[in-house]
Order: structure tokens, then sequence, then C-alpha cells
């Protein structure tokens, strides 16, 4: 039996490591990653809870978690992309106005 | 059952299992040249041994020692990695696959174990998925990882190809799975007992060709081996590779082909069922054998088919390949499922179980 | 072809037809080193210098077959033999440079040079590729 | 104790590919670095009786997430942004940053191992259950449907919304392909 420290534990430097890449990365696809890692910090936090509280909503909510990402790339991403082709960079310190 | 004695039949079957795949997937080199070879009207490799039966392993030596080129200015780690993520998602592959029924002598073994495959995972469906899924990254990384232009463009047609056919992929299994209720292959097959997948109309013919043609596109086969069109891009993802490093490409390359003819077997050509309808009258204890030699056949022979298919038709245009990918076997998997959900539904109530 | 024919996708099965039928026709391989195909009389393979009677060249390093080389692989050095015949003292032929064109043997008033039908002059070795005197004496295999 | 030690070394991996992913500086090594992670993760949710998931993680996250991350990176031609680890912002703000993330994932740290520990189960579930698919499609089809299908609403939109980002008027040229304004050197 694992104990529930364990993920948790996991969870919180992994989400500690995301926010640490978003906050000093300047690569727009960098941060980007950041977030799902941030992301799947959530979701094993929510998994190891779910198994500790015998619960199934835990990985139902991972399951919504992960269609939301699969959302949030697809548009991300599309950004991305569009910003690069106005500016030929993706270096975020670049997009400092909102005027594109 | 004590813990190290399941651990200990794991790896006794892992063994058996990685040693005869290894053995199948060199042989499946001759067995492709030798199939091609008449079709072209050729003899084919006959040289090394009796029948060419050497012919393998003379190719192997011949690999091993040629030169082993890394390419200037490559990204070395990424470079030496991409083989090995292409050759072990070729491994891990064919760990799902239902072979037989139970293993005579260990009825008494936890029933995840007794059968004859490595595990009977009940998630092995999406198993086969999340691997496939993984073996976009060899063929990616390959290509990006040697630093030039033509294996790149290589590595980027196959990501996007083989994500593509993926959704069609899992659509048109998903009748398979629904008949039978269930995600472990070795359910899958156990559905199949009076009637083969394919066998039921409407569904299944349409199913069985929708995955066949996805699964030659995940395999990179032809007619969708755009990845290594030579015409174009010399020899795509893996042209800056030599040595061992390119025979790990090439052993994936022919162990998916194989894992793929399994697979299409497991969902819709019975599996290691024999033929439905026809009672062959042999003994019982012969059964589970005897299903590893039905298993033995169906592959050998879909493995064959897909063979004459690659020799037969030209390559698409890839704006062509992702528009049959989106534009026809997408939709046309959807309308198969939602079909056969309709009349496995309708089946249910009226008490007929055709549909499954 | 009709809607029917491209619904049931009738043009990939007579493609799939034909290539089972080729896969049952007679293959047109020659196993090459056990049978050979059949030389045409006219093939043009390696030289020969041929000889009289009494074991010497009918050659009298005239010269005129490496003036008319095109790929000027004929080397000639005159000498006179025994009884003041002139006779080659050397004659090479850098058969990597052959194009066996076959002008040498048409060119030669005696029919010293001839170019027989073996065509095996495959080699490991490329200093081998140079034929001299006692080579181009030799009999052709087969 | 086996699993816990199973634990521990699977949750290391994912650390040392969460910190690949933030400290290099080529994006495709961030992202062989994230996708170690997410393997890792997958086998922490096995660990956690959950193969289910470990799949859909594997298929969701690295399947078509990180390959669209990747491929973005390649379609993009970045200018080859050197090997080794990443050029972050000036010291003052890295130290800020690290400050401010070691606080957080600290807070997070003392509160999983001493706050929740001794959470009881209150348990209407059997764990054993719980892995099961059809357990996880009762729940979703049944209890969670209206949000299984804004989900699919939400995916919808995402894909119009992709596609409508990523479309150039018709008649201009491939931006994308043309050099950088501050330096002329080719794409990579």
């Amino acid at each position: 039996m694992i104990p529930v420290s364990l993920p948790l534990a996991t969870g919180a430097v992994l989400f500690a490591l995301g926010v640490f890449g978003v906050l000093v990365r300047r690569n727009a696809i960098v941060i980007f990653m950041c977030i799902e890692l941030m992301l799947n910090a959530v979701n094993l936090t929510l998994v190891g809870l779910s198994s500790q509280l015998k619960s199934v909503d835990g990985p139902i909510f991972v399951m919504f978690v992960m269609a939301v990402a699969a959302a949030e790339a697809a548009v991300g991403l599309a950004i991305i992309i569009a910003l690069y082709r106005r500016k030929q960079t993706v270096d975020v310190s670049h997009f400092n106005i909102l005027k594109g | 059952m004590s813990f190290w004695l399941a651990l200990l039949i794991a790896m006794a079957k892992l063994l058996v299992l990685m040693a005869l795949f290894l053995a199948a997937t060199a042989y499946n080199t001759l067995y492709e040249r030798r199939v091609v070879a008449p079709i072209q009207q050729r003899i084919g490799p006959n040289r090394a041994g009796p029948w060419g039966l050497l012919q393998p392993i003379a190719d192997a030596v011949k690999l091993f020692f040629k030169e082993d080129i890394v390419t200037a200015r490559s990204e070395k780690f990424l470079y030496l990695l991409a083989p090995i993520i292409a050759v072990s998602c070729a491994l891990l592959y064919i760990v799902a696959v239902p072979f037989g029924p139970e293993i005579p002598g260990l009825q008494n073994a936890p029933s995840a174990w007794n059968k004859f495959s490595m595990l009977d995972l009940n998630v092995a469906v999406l198993y086969t998925f999340a691997v496939s899924s993984l073996a976009v990254y060899g063929v990616l990384l390959g290509g990006w990882a040697g630093n030039s232009k033509y294996s790149l463009l290589g590595g980027m047609r196959s990501g996007a190809q083989m994500i593509s056919y993926e959704i069609a992929m899992g659509l048109s299994i998903m009748p398979a799975v629904m008949s039978a209720g269930s995600l472990s292959l070795h359910d899958i097959v156990a559905a199949q007992h009076d009637m083969w997948n394919v066998l039921r109309l409407p569904w299944g013919p349409v199913g069985f060709f929708i995955f066949m043609m996805a699964m030659l596109a995940e395999a990179n086969r032809a007619p969708f081996d755009l990845v290594e069109a030579e015409q174009e891009l010399v020899g795509g993802y893996h042209t800056e590779y030599s040595s061992m490093k390119f025979g790990a490409f090439f052993v994936a390359e022919y162990g998916n082909l194989i894992t793929v003819s399994a697979l299409i077997v497991t969902f819709y050509l019975g599996g290691w069922q024999g033929l439905p309808f026809i009672n062959l009258g042999l003994p019982a204890w012969l059964s589970p054998w005897l299903g590893l030699v039905w298993f033995g056949l169906k592959t050998l022979i879909l493995v064959a088919a897909l063979i004459w298919i690659r020799w037969t038709f030209p390559r698409p245009r890839y704006d062509q390949l992702m528009g049959y990918g989106w534009k026809i076997f997408f939709p046309l998997a959807l309308a198969n499922l939602f079909v056969a959900g309709l009349l496995m539904y309708v089946g249910q109530r009226l008490g007929i179980g055709y549909f499954g | 072809m009709g809607k029917l024919d491209k619904f049931l996708l009738t043009d990939l099965f007579k493609g799939l037809m034909l290539t089972l039928k080729y896969a049952f026709k007679k293959p047109i391989t020659y196993q090459y080193p056990e049978v050979r195909r059949p030389i045409e009389p006219r093939y043009r393979g390696r030289h020969r210098l041929t000889l009289h009677d009494d074991g010497s060249v009918r050659c009298v390093a005239c010269g005129l077959c490496a003036a008319i080389c095109p790929s000027q692989c004929i080397t000639i050095e005159p000498m006179e033999g025994p009884g003041g015949k002139r006779m080659p003292q050397v004659y090479e032929i850098e058969i990597g440079r052959c194009v066996f064109c076959g002008f040498c043997a048409e060119v030669c008033p005696f029919d010293a040079v001839v170019l027989t039908q073996e065509f095996e002059m495959a080699t490991t070795d490329k200093s081998t590729l140079l034929f001299d005197q006692q080579t181009l004496r030799e009999k052709p295999r087969g | 104790m086996a699993y816990q030690a199973l634990y521990i070394l699977f949750a290391l991996g994912a650390l040392f590919g969460g910190v690949n992913v933030v400290a290099r500086r080529n994006p495709v090594n961030s992202a062989i670095g994230l996708l170690f992670t997410f393997i890792c993760i997958a086998a922490l949710y096995i660990l956690h009786g959950s193969p289910f998931l470990a799949m859909i993680q594997i298929i969701v996250y690295a399947g078509a997430i990180l390959i669209l991350v990747v491929f973005t990176v390649m379609l993009l031609a970045l200018r080859d942004p050197g090997k080794g680890l990443a050029k972050f912002f000036t010291v003052p703000q890295k130290l800020f940053a690290l400050f401010g993330a070691a606080l957080l994932g600290g807070e997070m740290f003392y509160l999983a191992w001493h706050a929740l520990a001794g959470v009881a189960a209150p348990g209407d579930a059997d764990l054993a259950t719980l892995s099961q698919p059809a357990t996880l499609a009762q729940a979703l089809f049944g209890k969670f449907l209206l949000p299984f299908e804004v989900a699919s609403v939400l995916l919808l939109a995402a894909i119009v919304g992709a596609v409508a980002l990523t479309r150039r008027p018709k008649g201009t040229a491939a931006m994308i392909d043309a050099p950088h304004p501050d330096e002329q050197g080719g794409p990579r």
C-alpha cells in the first residue's frame, strides 16, 4: 500500500518545477511544456488522493483534465504558430505589446 | 501461487517470446523477399544456405561490420535514442498479442498469466494504442537528430501520418471491442468463437478494411510508406543511419509488420480460433496447440497479403494520403461504429447474436 | 468506371489479381554460375592474341590497333624476333578502360587480335586488370 | 515495501524528467524530458492500481499532445539554440522565481507530508473494482455525463479555434519560412 504522502509530495515538487519553468523560461514552447508538467502534477495528486479515499471521482477528473489539456494543446500551439508568423520568434520577451 | 513463481513464469514466457519474435523478424525479411520474387518473376535470395535460409544471418553480419557513421552537428543523444525507441516499441508491441488459449498445465495460475501471451492485460487494446503512439517518437527523432533535411521531412511526414491514422485505427476496432464487451485481447478473441468479426455483416468487413489500411499506415508499409519514399526523400527518416543503428530501424519495421498482422488477425480474423462453422473433430487436449497453429497460419498468410499489397500498389501523394485518412477512413469508421452499436443494441433486444 | 466499381474498389482488386497472376508464372531468372544465358554469336568479350601453329604470336606489332583504339588502352612496343620477324615486345591492354568496341580486331590485317566471348573479368585487385602478352595468349575459359 | 521502492524510483524519474524540461536549452531535449516524465507518471498510475489511466496518459499526453509540441518545434525551424542548459532571465529575476517556486513547492510538500497523511478513507468503492475500466465508464457516462458532453464541445471549439488561428489568408506567402529579421542566418 502506498502512503498518500508519496504522490502528494511528488506532485508538489513537480508542480513547483513547472511553476519555476513558466516563470524562468523565455521560449513559449517550453513554457507550454511546463504547463503540461503542472497539469500532470495535479493529475498525480488527484489519482493519489482518490486511491486513498477509494473514490472514482479522481480518475474521472483526471480524464477531464486530459481533455482540457488536449484542447489547450491544439489552441496553444496554434497561437504559438500564429505569433511565430508575426514575429519570427517564439521568445516571449518579444511579445510585449497587445497590438499584434 | 507465490509471487516468485509468477515472476518465473513471466520471465520464461518473455524469454521464449522475445527469442521467437526476433527470429521471426529476421526471417520475415527473407519471407518478404521470397514472396515478392515470384510477383516480379524472379527467384529471390537462394544462395546463403539451403533455399537461402541463412540469408538473414548473412545480412545481419554485413550490417554489423559496416562503418557506424554519426553525422556532424547531430544531436548525439537523440541520434542514439531514436533507434532504441523504435526497436523497443516493436518489442513492446508484440507483448499484448494473444497467440493461443490457456497453456496446458497452468490452469491454477492467475488468469492473467496462464495464457499463450505475455500477459492478459485488461486494458490490452489501449496498451497497443499507447505503444503505437510511442513508436512515432523513434521515427520523428530519428528524422530530426540526423541533421539532414530529407530525413527531417521523412520524420515529419511520418509523424503526421501516424497521428492521423491512429484515429481511424482506434475507431475501426471499437466495434470489435463493443462486441466482446472487454478491452482484453483474449476476451475479444474468445468472443469470436462462433463467428469471426470480419464475417459479421455489415460492420465486420468495413471495420476490417479500415483497420487494415490504418495499420498499414501505422507500420509505414507501402502503399503508405511516404516516410521513406525513396524517389523524393532518399531513405526517409533513417537516411543518416548506418550499420546496426539502421539495422535497429529495420528490425523495428519488420517486427511491426508481424505485430500488425497479428493484431489484424486478433481483432477481425478470429485470433487463435479455428475456422467458423466447421468442426474438424479433433481431440480436446489438442486445442491449445491447435490454437497456436491457427494463429501462426493466419498471421503468415496475412503477412504475405500485406507484402502482396506492398508490391502491387503505387504510393499515393502526401496530400492524398492525409485526405484518405481524414476525409474517408475517419468518417467511415465513425459511421461504422454507429451502425455497429445500433445493430448490437437491436440484436440484443431481439436476441440475435449475429451482430456481436 | 461506374459508381459501384469505385465504391467496391474494383480497380484495386484488378491490380492485385494481376500481380497474383504473375506470381504463378515461371521466373525468368537465370541461375547464373550454373545456368548461363546463351551468348550471341557476335558478342564481344575479352581479347585474345592468336598464334601461329608453332606457338608464336601472329602479331607483327604494326600498331594499327593501338592507333584506332578509342579509349587508348593498347600499348605496343615492337622488337625483332628470331629470323628478323617483327613481333611485339610488349602488348598490353588495360582492360579496365577498354570499351569492347572491337575496332582493334576489325583493323588488324593479320587477325592477330580477336575478341572472344569471355566476359568474366571481375576481380578484387585492380593491378590484374592490365593484361600483358602472356595473359592475352591464354585460351579463354569455357 | 517493494511497491514503495518502485514508487519512489518512478517518482524520482518523473522529477528528473521535469528538471530536464525546465533546464535544457533545446526545446526538443525538453520534450524528451517531458516524455520521460509522462511515462514515469503512467508507471505511478499503474502502481496506484489504475492501468486504464496509465494507458490513457500515454495515449493522450505522450501520443497526442507532446507529439504536437515536438511537431511544432520542428515545423518552426527555430535557429539552433545550442546545446546544454538554457539561458534564463537576469540573475535577480531568476533568484526571485526560484524563491517563489521553492516556497510554493515547500508549502505543498509540507502539507502533503504532514497534514494529509492521516486522512481516513471513507471508501465508497472497492479498490479492486476501481481499477476496472467498467467502473470508470459507469461513472463517466452516468454521474458525469453532462461534464463529458461539455468536454466534447470544448474539444470541438478547440479544433475550430486551432484551424482559425493557423489558417493564413489566401494569397499570402509562406511567411513561416522567411528568415529572422534580426539575424540573416538561415533557419536551422
